[in-house]
């Protein structure tokens, strides 16, 4: 079959509010995961492993680290001299600026970005999710079933699925309709935001769409829906594998321990698919005589000289003697020092937890979000 | 330090070091679990401003172009400036054996010649440390002197620098002699086989070698004109490594494990830089148990490891133990092995219940891609 | 002398509505200019040739053009893993969006970015004028004085001084006065709008503008005679060479004139100090047995049929045969048919000069603007 | 094209070039005012595509290196796939002359092994087209062969093909032989040299040869066991210039000045990429007076130039004539000086009022850096 183009638009605009202290600086695919990650790091590496070397990403709320984090590109091998990675922020015309108002007026906006690259195909992503896809896969199948919009869906669990996006599909995966939390799930195919689209379709769409005054300029409320009113042939694509919205400080955390389970199928150590991040030049951790060091996950630069267990350390961590971590995520550059304990807890960049200090206990369940000036239960 | 052009050479000395030069230079030795040897003196470069910097690669070309590549991970690849390979150049139509490397210099001398910096900084590798180039330099620049060698007082109670070069100094410290160390002083000025100098010194000195056929190394070619010039030294006080053998490399990456050591080999003068490898965290999992010890990303470990420097991606089974040993990048070492005074070369297998057991002075070592299965004791 | 480091912010957000047609689908720093570049290729190519790789860019009006030609800055040498050229748009916070108000409200907005780098001294550029500058020399003449601004003129004509804002200085170049385009200059030193500070100083100043709400938040206007009254110490650095703010029609194509002047001293072909633009691949040009060539630039991808004096062509311009144009600029795509004639025109992208046209004649004063749909005199 | 890897040989035969090929190899000769020969080829594959490329760039290595460096004028500077150079490894112990490429290939075997893609392409660069390899390798995959040749039916008058690959159909167009032109038919089917060839057949070919010793060369043993495959064929119809001597390398560059040949070659199916030299436009003064050529940007011309192709940063002062020559980067053609069918390299000098006179088959050469201040009639 005839390799069709396909480029990435990549929606990173979203504060991720329900994350709280966590993006109070930063945009929430900003969001450090996994002991080296940032959440947009997953979705970017997912297209670089897939072949795609087009990938605009939209941002808008507190960019700063986010683009500092994206640099040129390099980390996901991006920095094409065309095409390769472009943040697109909303800009000026003569009429003056216009802020992005949803997902496909963003979109929209960079209509001519997308021109530009002649892609048959567009893939809109978001920056939310935690996953590993070959988006190549998903663009044969959507060309099999010659779609003119293919969802990708993943099964959740029957007593979560009124929290999602669900899809009634016909046994061969055509969509029959598309609910938005429903109170009485028909389906449990979750939508996942992933979408391939024809561009010369969608294109029509987010025109006819931006002059509609009613409209909330979105792609689950408004561009699907009159897609599918008009006949459209939409498919759910499922997806196998891990996957998680981490959308709340504790779905963050769980996810985060999820990579230190027995049964974690979120493979970081795949050299067929690895997940690429900004490096940084840091020599490799020390363990001392005095550590202890289980079931954990530690980063370059570290330095631990107390107990850990059950507990993932981002980089430049300093962990004194007899001090104890248990079931936490301790991010960049915090300090732990000598016998203080901490369980149960997501302890931000730079935060000092003083000697002495005893953060959650041992049988705990609920989950502690650290920050220098306060501590916040989930 | 714009108006400063780098030169390495890559040309040292390789046979002390057994299998683990087999393919490589001793400047492209792995180093403290996940840098190579000449990482040090071209982050040195790189951070004190540095930006057009030459190599003289010396026969093993392919192990140093996989390494620098474009140079990209020292932000050395630049229109302007940046990174030159030089590789060595293959006449078929030769009749006579090349001695040496001043021929090298100067069939590669309009690199330097067009270069519009006026300085030259001339070093090897083998020296490790992290050092201010860039105060060395404004000394240099500031005293007027045509050379400028840079040294540090060593009290050398091990004999660890037998071989290498000694510089003398006057009462009022200036510089007066260069010699080979023998091992008669324990305590004297080493020389870190670093020096800055004039352009035009650069090339009356090459020349002059070249038609005189007095030399065949530039380092030779230096010291026979040193007293035609005025000299300057310039004091290094920061912890030095010298690669020059086996037992040298080993104590080397061993002294890492010391935190004074490594603070000021990785932080004193700005970070060390290296390519880039894109390895997740460390994990650890239920059985691990780890002393002292230096560890790299992207290893699984799942035995026991102590005074050991482990290197990138490596796997330690469940009642592996590892001591004492360097663990170089993707080794492998299966259930119940025993490492002891060990070094394994990248990619090596240890079989499941095999021991390894080397001596303090002269560790068991495996090369590249070395599969082992049967007991060595 | 200890080199400080030096990060360069350019200003490159201005429309400049005075170049009509030239600036309705780009920003003016992307305007093309020279035969091969666009303005902004000129201060670009100052801060790689200077030894400064840290450039921030502050766009805001129409940048689509701008930002596909700087891309990572490769072709400037500014692609670098950290630092490098980054384009810096407004932004949202949680507050909402917020446009840049005027140049140093650009600057205050973007005080992270530049914190990050923690330079000592910060390079304010436009990316309005055509110049070759060292600004290391500046930077050293900067530290020489131990200035806390130091702001680089050039000698204008007298009978012009009224257009610019001037620089009334001592014997020992310390400024006395600031005068913004005074009726009766008492000085010929004018602005060129490149300023070096002292970051720390300027930061001070940058905060307490932003907290006057009767700032204009301008350089020119608000914080160099706030510095002035506060006795911070003001020198003036004198630029020898071509400057040129192409700020209008006329002065665009006189600028661009100036390049094929004997008196010319601009000079393209200097080897130690190019000027970087974007490349395209295409192939040399074609000139054919029936052609005249004279007193003109040619660049790639042209073919040439026709005669040319005192011409400048862009890329990919075709000329048919017996066509003639003197005394004019062809922009990139453009193609003059068999037969047609242009004197004194600025040539528009893509537009198609058809046979037997004839603009202008040979002894014209007056300069056209061809467009597609319309003739601007000027 | 993501499931085929490129395989680029740049050892071919370059004693037909007199000067030009002293110091480069036939892939790296200057073409048509800013080309070299090698990037009609990557810009093919890159083109169509294909994004892991491996190099074999035989001796003349730093000419290679100099020019691809990291790959990134074809955007093959990346972390999965990219550019990859295989410089020949110098073995100081071998006691036996190597002959012929097949050894290193074999030497370079994992880089292929272990590769993802199941598919490879092989070519070498002296056959100088813009092909769409997308269309050529999609017939090859639905064909299911085992290999595929690419060729193109040519009507040789000139005899500019001898010595070149000949392929024979059969009356259904199936692939029937392979062999060598000798001239003895005008009309016959040209072999490009580009291969497509499974993985697995490209082993087995490569193994049998090796373990036989039945072919030094891989072309050599691709040809001896053709009969074992499947073949199919792909016809190219676009313009192909052989450069395989100093005559055709000539007429290849006069020929662009065709527009239909130079519209063929520069945009039919993709551009030609190649390393980016930031030269300002083309500078025609006031005495400039230029017919039918081909000009490069950077010139500043103020003498009369006919029929030529002239490359990136040439000057031709005023009085100077130049006719049918190739004059390639940054030479410098003084005052009133005269040339006629000739070919300069780069940065040649020729002094004021200097003649220099060649034939039409036979032009007169003058090397890299050439200086002549004499007339030479």
């Amino acid at each position: 079959m005839k390799e069709g183009k396909m480029i990435a638009m990549l929606l990173a605009g979203g504060q991720g509010s329900r994350l709280k202290l966590l993006t109070k600086e930063v945009a929430k695919p900003a969001v450090p995961f996994g002991g080296k990650y940032r959440i947009i790091d997953f979705p970017l590496s997912n297209c670089s492993n897939s072949g795609i070397f087009d990938v605009g990403i939209l941002t808008q709320y507190k960019p700063y680290q986010l683009n500092s984090h994206i640099g040129i590109g390099s980390s996901w091998d991006l920095d094409r001299r065309t095409g390769g990675v472009r943040v697109l922020p909303p800009y000026t015309n003569e009429q003056g600026g216009r802020w992005y108002k949803g997902t496909a007026n963003a979109i929209y906006e960079n209509i001519s970005f997308i021109d530009e690259l002649s892609p048959e195909f567009v893939l809109i992503l978001s920056g939310d999710h935690i996953y590993k896809m070959d988006y190549s896969v998903m663009l044969e199948y959507h060309q099999e079933k010659k779609a003119d919009v293919t969802i990708s869906v993943v099964e959740v669990p029957w007593d979560e699925a009124s929290r999602f996006g669900l899809m009634h599909v016909n046994p061969d995966m055509s969509v029959i309709e598309f609910e938005e939390k429903p109170k009485k799930p028909k389906s449990n195919l979750a939508s996942m935001g992933i979408y391939i689209f024809d561009w010369k379709a969608l294109r029509k769409y987010l025109v006819a769409d931006e002059k509609d005054s009613n409209s909330s300029n979105d792609f689950g409320h408004d561009i699907i829906p009159k897609m599918m009113n008009d006949g459209k042939k939409l498919f759910a694509y499922q997806f196998e594998g891990y996957w998680k919205d981490v959308g709340t400080i504790k779905s963050y955390w769980e996810s985060n321990m999820d990579l230190l389970a027995e049964s974690n199928t979120l493979d970081l150590y795949d050299r067929d698919w690895k997940i690429y991040s900004k490096n940084r030049h840091l020599p490799p951790h020390y363990i001392s005589k005095d550590a202890s060091v289980v079931n954990s996950l530690i980063n370059e630069g570290c330095r631990i000289e107390g107990s850990l267990y059950n507990t993932i350390l981002f980089n430049e961590i300093r962990v004194g003697k007899n001090a104890k971590i248990v079931n936490s995520v301790i991010l960049s550059g915090a300090v732990i020092e000598e016998g203080a304990e901490v369980y149960n807890a997501v302890v931000m960049e730079n935060v000092i937890v003083k000697s002495g200090t005893k953060i959650g206990t041992k049988d705990d369940t609920i989950v502690y979000l650290v920050s220098k000036n306060k501590i916040i239960e989930s | 330090m714009k108006n400063c052009l780098g030169i390495v050479n890559l040309s040292e000395i390789d046979n002390n070091f057994g299998v683990l030069c087999q393919s490589r230079p001793t400047s492209m030795l792995p180093f403290a679990g996940r840098y190579r040897v000449i990482d040090f003196i071209l982050s040195n470069m790189v951070n004190s401003g540095i930006t057009g910097i030459g190599i003289f690669t010396g026969n093993k070309v392919r192990s140093v172009m996989d390494h620098l590549g474009s140079g990209s991970s020292w932000d050395l690849d630049r229109k302007i400036n940046g990174l030159f390979l030089f590789t060595p150049t293959y006449d078929y139509t030769a009749t006579y054996k090349r001695v040496g490397d001043l021929d090298l210099f100067y069939q590669n001398n309009s690199f330097i010649k067009y270069a519009k910096q006026e300085h030259l900084f001339l070093s090897k590798t083998y020296m490790l440390a992290n050092i201010d180039l860039n105060e060395a330099y404004e000394e240099f620049v500031e005293s007027g002197a045509d050379i400028c060698m840079i040294y540090k007082p060593v009290e050398d109670i091990n004999q660890a620098y037998i071989g290498c070069d000694m510089i003398h100094l006057d009462q009022k410290g200036h510089f007066e002699s260069v010699g080979t160390n023998l091992g008669k002083n324990k305590k004297f000025n080493l020389s870190l086989e670093m020096y800055f100098i004039k352009k035009e010194i650069y090339f009356d000195i090459l020349f002059d070698a070249i038609e005189k056929g007095s030399a065949n190394f530039l380092k030779q070619a230096l010291f026979n004109n040193l007293h035609k010039y005025s000299v300057s030294t310039y004091q290094f006080d920061g912890h030095v490594s010298c690669i020059n053998n086996i037992k040298n490399y080993a104590d080397a990456n061993f002294a890492i494990l010391d935190s004074e050591v490594s603070n000021d080999l990785f932080f004193k003068h700005g970070q060390i830089f290296t390519k880039v490898k894109d390895e997740p965290s460390t994990y650890y999992k239920s059985h691990a148990k780890v002393k002292n010890s230096f560890i790299a990303n992207g290893c699984q470990i799942d035995g026991y490891v102590e005074n050991s420097i482990i290197f990138r991606g490596v796997k330690i089974e469940k009642g592996a133990i590892v001591k004492n040993s360097i663990i170089m990048q993707k080794a492998d070492i299966q259930k119940n092995a025993h490492l002891n005074h060990v070094i394994l070369d990248k990619r090596a297998k240890i079989g499941a219940g095999v021991t390894l057991i080397g001596e303090p002075n002269n560790p068991y070592m495996a090369g590249k891609k070395a599969s082992i299965d049967k007991e060595v004791l």
